[in-house]
């Protein structure tokens, strides 16, 4: 019960270390963009920016759901396969004359949804590892877009279709509306609703939010389906940009954003994480994949230094959580 | 001085990002003696002792053993150094065996790679026996009880033929006649020329066991003295810095019509028949020794875990709660006792904690977290509790022990209900905290409101009740009046003398 | 290898008479090794083989899918020994891995019949008949065409697959070959697509935003896929008017963009013929029948004037 | 409240019960090969068992490395990078005419025990997570086999080097021989050693490792390194089964590992799991795959039907840790 808690031995030192701590991350970005730039004068032209904010949509739209998953102390292997299985259902009633954009739409969604169900089915009900039970997901969905399209793409799709992935609306192009519209309403979830509040607390001590009255399984479910969904739109917007519903799209997509969420701080442990962090992490990945293009350095030594980089953003954030 | 000190700490200051936790604190022990270390929460007891155990460096400071300038960078230097040390968190690995737990890091080893299992098992066996612990080591811990646990730490430190041990809140999880035990134990200890740093937050056991106390307080040393020159005022004033007059402030109140009727509730293996009534204003205590059952009857009467059978009626109305939210439906709210395992969301803000049992208070629009409402009630709770936290934001991790409690406090009493189980709600907490608290539950069933309150301290009990029922091996063996009360009757009850 | 392997035939002829009431009556079984479903020419080829397949109902055809590892192929092939079929059609996913799968089915005395990808020179005689392609040659073509197309000179940007697989390796090779007579076809920069629509796009992309702009007017990839991915990456860029896009496969959705312009040609190998010629081979062996050692099926540039005639063939 | 919950009190029966949940994974296995003995005849053959057993032996191997990092709470994303480089380093100097088998050998565990000492650097000095460390690692391993190999196969190796993946003795493959050997070898390591005490303990609780005394950092970088060498040692038998050193080689047999150890029953959340649990698991996925081409089961099915195995498994084996 003593004042020793807090005593700054110095005002200014404190809040500007607590600053960088709390921002950490936001200036490792800063860091990389200014080495580009300065290594590239062509990394900064506003059509290249615009260029990297639309390749890393899908794995920050799959990132956000995956971020909340991982809050809960969960993970989702199953994305990439999610992706695949989505596309192949929305390619299918994509077809001129066939149906109307929203059919396509919604299906696509609705088995993503349902995929996510059943993740959620899995961890919440039947209690396994999030990691072993999405892990078996990813197999199965990946086999079940197979199935669907009999291994083939399919192609051929309405000019609406073909919009969502290479339409431009106001000099930008469709996807970073949809990046940011995934952005916001997943950002509002969790920050402000009750449901991000419950799904906090279930990352933070399971046990803990049952006492409280929490409904775990259902908060849960509501993650996972989520999560499927949010892949399921990435999904829908890859093979639009492609022009084709692909059963191998999304092939370890779901490492990519798994490690834009970590990279964005959110802990594997669980109870800590943001979507702007998410969004801050994916950036990383695609500055990093662009400017190395941009520098024409060797594909092989491209793998050795994107590995080294996440390290090394991971490090220098892991103050943050000190 | 008649005889030399086999252990000096002088001067040690030590201080973590943002917080000095240790100003020039310092520590002289006797061979052969029981040293209590008093203080606040948050006064730097554990602290101190992590730089003696090799767990933390220290900033500054000297460390003198047998006359001898040492450091330790490392629990392994600290044991070499025959100092071992009990830890105020539990530090048990759940799916190892009782033995390997005990013989950790030092195994009997053949070329020295290889473990001898059955040589550990023995050596584990005869030094349980020696000690009158009655636990089998090739089990799981995982399988033993809390308290069964504490036993084996103090076991396992025993087990070092230390020549100090430390022993940082050794009793937080053990009942009365554990710590009888224990205490036989360390007499054995002092006898062989053992010294014991004695950490507690009970004054009963210091006057029990100690020889001398030394006392901080703000991380600062404050004052070491023989204990037949001490009062309990005395050490309180020390480690407050100002008198303490109620230590148990009952509060008194008109009691009402019955507001719980527990009626033979009984859950296979854990507890049977359980029946009891509360009241409107009254507290009523649950007394007991260790695994009575108490806390696994506010379980199932919270719908954590199913019982078997009995009924439950709340304003004599019959009730079904099969979850924790059906229980805060019905008025009910549970302080839960191991406030890290099931109360708190650790890294998380205060601000966060404190909603996170009443969230659809502050909903508009069906979905969406009403901020500033939120930030308006949890500025009041902090103010209310008097909850020492620089902001609401802090991560409660960084708040002390008693505070930690008060947020939890304050998360219940923000559901509003109106029956309030209390579980062990002052275990680990200074003296100071433990009287706002207590003062607090005074507040409550002056609004008329009802508490159930578990505790193992005795005093605690014989202080706050208005009632007290005591349980047994699962079955509850007495019920007595605040006036008929004493300890003597009460410990007849929870060991089923009567 | 040959106290076991050569025991297994021996084995299976002995449980086969004992085997269990589940077992078939006398229908001779051939095993396929794809060498990746998910590769699209590779799904092409398995199409071409159950067509054929049809025509033959009392054989059974087992299609395994080998991922585009040679060790996941090896156990495959253990497994069909094991279970000592008749023959066995095999797609390599890679020449030089293929070595002891060969030794081992030739040892195990099981007809082993290659399709699409060559082995090893010196394994090509163990292989009991071979229906494909010489893989080099698709590059030979791809760059020669290329070269033609440019007029014998171009400033490339070269998309290649999959590093370290076969078809990546000798691809880039041919082209290389190719390209030795044309000395002013230059490749700027070589990078990965990973055969894959989606990962070229991206590639080609950062390309369009790199110093490299406006430097190069040929887009050379190594499939159909890739190929795609880079046309569509210029389409959006706006530079599909200056840049040629060429790739290999002749897939169906490349025909189509090649007669939309979009890609200037293509090389076709013959998916399907391949794939329905090994299935073919394959019966003949099992029925005691002489069948010639290889079957070349060779590769076709195919130009935008001849897409229709090509479509034709995935109908 | 009022409803029965758990009534057991029988005796036999509970024996029975914990008999079969200490086993249960042993049963799964059992089931299944019951089951496809079965549907295929040419299942229960000796010769296809070898088959089987020698077709698990890499992950398997690999699992045993694995399995000591989650027990640590880890994980290792590694591993198949680390296939590769290994089996590319040992490939190098396994020409004939050059060196002797044994640097062969020495060279490519040491390149193994490196890479694995460095993901150890970064989780026992650093302390990053290691998801994030090894996957970092698992890219630039990957670009170092891609380097050192040009992107070209390695071929035309010793007879001794090419005995290792191909040969045998006393009519079992070398591979299932040495697949005991690590298997005994890892065992030991873990049941009869202070290192395995105090692997368990780091898993179970770091905290109290740490107050017993137990050098963390020490023990991290042992199970690292070791892991890092299994990794190795599957990577020469690989390289030598095929007769080539690939830097493609062992793509996501880090999953298949991960797999087998967390389906042979070892706990993702640390402190729990045994080799003998992990040979089972790769057993598991071993007979799944070879039972499914036997069966002749569609190559896209297949992926559906593994998938809900690996995650029934799991849901029968959960009782183990009730
Ligand atoms: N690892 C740490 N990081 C930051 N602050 C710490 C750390 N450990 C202790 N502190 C702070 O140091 C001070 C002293 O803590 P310490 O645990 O020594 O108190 P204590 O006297 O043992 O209290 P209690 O009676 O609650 O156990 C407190 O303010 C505490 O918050
Ligand atoms: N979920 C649980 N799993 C395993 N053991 C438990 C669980 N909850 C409680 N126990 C143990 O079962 C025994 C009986 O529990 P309970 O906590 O109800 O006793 P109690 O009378 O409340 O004693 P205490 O003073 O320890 O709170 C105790 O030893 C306790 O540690
Ligand atoms: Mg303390
Ligand atoms: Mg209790």
């Amino acid at each position: 019960m003593s004042e020793v808690a807090v005593k700054p031995n110095n005002d200014l030192s404190k809040s500007v270390k607590a600053f960088l701590t709390k921002y950490s991350i936001y200036f490792i970005l800063v860091l990389l963009v200014a080495i580009l730039t300065f290594l590239s004068p062509a990394f900064l032209k506003p059509v290249n920016l615009i260029n990297i904010v639309r390749q890393i949509s899908l794995i920050a739209i799959v990132g956000f759901g995956v971020t909340m998953i991982i809050i809960t102390t969960g993970i989702d292997l199953s994305s990439g396969s999610v992706i695949a299985v989505a596309g192949i259902v929305a390619s299918k009633f994509a077809h001129p004359d066939t149906y109307p954009l929203a059919v396509a739409l919604i299906l696509g969604l609705g088995v993503g949804l349902l995929a996510g169900a059943i993740n959620g089915f899995f961890v919440s009900i039947v209690k396994l590892p999030a990691f072993i039970a999405t892990l078996g997901m990813m197999l199965s969905f990946r086999g079940v877009g197979y199935i669907l399209s009999e291994g083939h793409p399919i192609t051929n799709f309405t000019k609406e279709y073909d919009f969502i992935g290479s339409g431009y609306w106001l000099g930008l192009p469709l996807m970073i509306y949809i990046l940011f519209g995934a952005a916001v309403l997943s950002y509002v979830i969790l920050r402000h609703t009750k449901t991000g509040k419950c799904i906090y607390a279930i990352g933070g001590n399971q046990q803990a939010a049952v006492v409280s009255g929490i409904n775990v399984k259902k908060n849960l479910m509501f993650v996972y389906s989520y999560a499927g969904m949010m892949s399921a739109l990435a999904g829908i917007m890859l093979s639009s940009r492609l022009s084709s519903g692909q059963p191998t799209a999304g092939l370890t997509y779901e490492m990519d954003a798994i490690s834009s969420a970590v990279i964005g701080g959110t802990s594997l442990s669980g109870g800590i994480g943001t979507i702007q962090g998410t969004l801050i992490g994916a950036l990383i990945i695609g500055v990093l994949n662009n400017g190395m293009d941009l520098m024409h350095i060797n594909a092989y030594y491209q793998q050795v230094v994107k590995g080294s980089i996440i390290v090394l953003a991971v490090i220098l954030d892991k103050a943050r959580n000190r | 001085m008649e005889e030399q000190y086999i252990l000096e700490m002088v001067d040690i200051s030590k201080s973590f990002p943002g917080v000095q936790a240790l100003k020039g604190a310092g520590i002289k022990v006797r061979k052969g003696s029981v040293h209590a270390l008093m203080g606040e929460n948050g006064a730097g007891k554990s602290t101190l002792m992590k730089i003696l155990g090799g767990l933390q460096p220290a900033d500054s400071g000297k460390i003198i053993l047998k006359g001898q300038e040492v450091s330790f960078s490392s629990p392994s230097e600290s044991l070499k150094n025959k100092i071992s040390m009990i830890h105020q968190e539990l530090t048990s690995i759940p799916h190892m065996t009782v033995a390997e737990n005990i013989y950790l890091g030092r195994e009997p080893l053949a070329g020295k790679v290889f473990v001898k299992d059955s040589d550990q098992n023995a050596r584990a066996t005869e030094l349980l026996q020696g000690l009158g612990i009655q636990i089998d080591p090739k089990i799981k811990m995982v399988r033993l009880s809390i308290a069964q646990m504490q036993l084996i730490e103090i076991a396992k430190a025993i087990s070092y033929n230390s020549e100090i041990i430390i022993m940082d809140e050794p009793t937080s999880a053990i009942t009365e006649r554990e710590v009888e035990h224990l205490y036989t134990m360390i007499r054995n200890l002092t006898k062989k020329g053992v010294a014991v740093i004695y950490i507690s937050h009970k004054l009963n056991e210091i006057f029990n066991i100690a020889d001398e106390v030394t006392v901080m307080r703000d991380g600062e040393y404050v004052n070491t003295k023989k204990i037949e020159e001490l009062t309990r005022q005395d050490i309180i004033s020390m480690m407050v810095g100002r008198e303490l007059t109620h230590m148990f402030p009952k509060v008194e109140v008109e009691i009402g019509e019955p507001v719980l009727e527990v009626k033979n509730l009984t859950r296979a293996g854990k507890f049977n028949n359980i029946s009891f009534t509360l009241h409107k204003g009254e507290i009523l205590g649950l007394a007991g020794l260790m695994g009575a059952g108490r806390t696994e009857v506010m379980e199932s009467l919270f719908g954590l875990v199913p019982a078997n059978s009995g009924e439950v009626l709340i304003k004599g109305k019959p009730v079904n709660i099969k979850s924790a939210s059906d229980a805060k439906k019905n008025g009910l709210a549970f302080i839960t006792e191991d406030r890290k395992l099931t109360g708190l969301f650790l890294p998380h803000s205060v601000k966060d904690n404190i909603i996170a049992a009443s969230l659809d208070r502050f909903v508009v629009g069906g979905i969406f977290m009403n901020e500033k409402s939120v930030n308006g009630i949890c500025e009041d709770q902090k103010k209310l509790l008097r909850i020492k936290t620089p902001t609401i934001e802090q991560k409660v991790k960084n708040l002390s022990g008693g505070n930690q409690q008060k947020v939890l406090l304050a998360k219940w009493l923000l559901t509003d209900a109106d029956i309030i189980i209390l579980d062990e709600p002052t275990r680990g907490i200074d003296v100071g905290a433990k009287s706002e608290i207590h003062a607090l539950m005074g507040e409550l069933v002056k609004t008329g409101k009802s508490v159930i309150m578990i505790s193992s301290e005795l005093p605690e009990i014989l202080g706050m009740s208005d009632r007290i029922i005591v349980m047994h091996e699962g079955k509850l063996t007495g019920e007595v009046s605040r006036q008929d009360a004493t300890q003597d009757v009460l410990m007849s009850f929870a060991t089923g003398t009567i | 290898a040959q106290t076991a392997t050569t025991a297994a035939p021996a084995a299976g002829e002995t449980e086969a008479t004992t085997a269990a009431p589940a077992a078939p009556a006398e229908k001779k079984v051939v095993g396929v090794m794809i060498g990746d479903m998910s590769a699209q020419f590779h799904a092409y080829i398995m199409d071409g083989m159950k067509k054929e397949a049809e025509k033959y109902p009392d054989v059974e055809f087992v299609y395994v899918d080998g991922k585009f590892d040679p060790n996941v192929q090896m156990g495959q092939a253990e497994n069909f020994i094991a279970e000592a079929v008749d023959a066995i059609v095999y797609i390599p996913g890679d020449a030089a891995a293929a070595k002891n799968l060969v030794d081992k089915v030739s040892t195990a005395g099981i007809p082993l019949i290659g399709v699409n990808t060559e082995v090893l020179p010196e394994d090509m005689d163990k292989l009991t008949s071979y229906a494909g392609s010489v893989t080099i040659e698709s590059g030979i073509l791809l760059g020669e065409a290329f070269a033609k197309v440019m007029g014998g000179k171009a400033n490339m940007i070269e998309l290649q697959g999959f590093y370290g697989h076969e078809p990546q390796i000798m691809r880039h090779e041919g082209i290389l070959e190719a390209f030795k007579s044309f000395p002013d076809m230059k490749i700027l920069k070589e990078d990965s697509g990973e055969w894959n629509r989606d990962k070229a796009m991206q590639k080609m992309e950062n390309i369009i935003n790199s110093d490299l702009n406006g430097k190069f007017d040929a887009v050379i990839c190594h499939n159909d896929e890739m190929a795609i991915g880079a046309m569509k990456a210029l389409e959006a860029a706006g530079m599909l008017d200056k840049v040629k896009v060429a790739g290999i496969d002749a897939t169906p959705e490349a025909l189509k963009y090649m007669k939309e312009g979009k890609i200037a040609f293509t090389v076709f190998q013959d998916a399907r013929g391949q794939g329905a010629k090994g299935i073919e081979i394959a019966v003949k062996v099992i029925n005691g029948e002489t069948v010639e050692k290889r079957y070349t099926i060779p590769y076709v540039t195919v130009m935008p004037e001849e897409a229709d005639k090509y479509l034709a063939l995935y109908e």
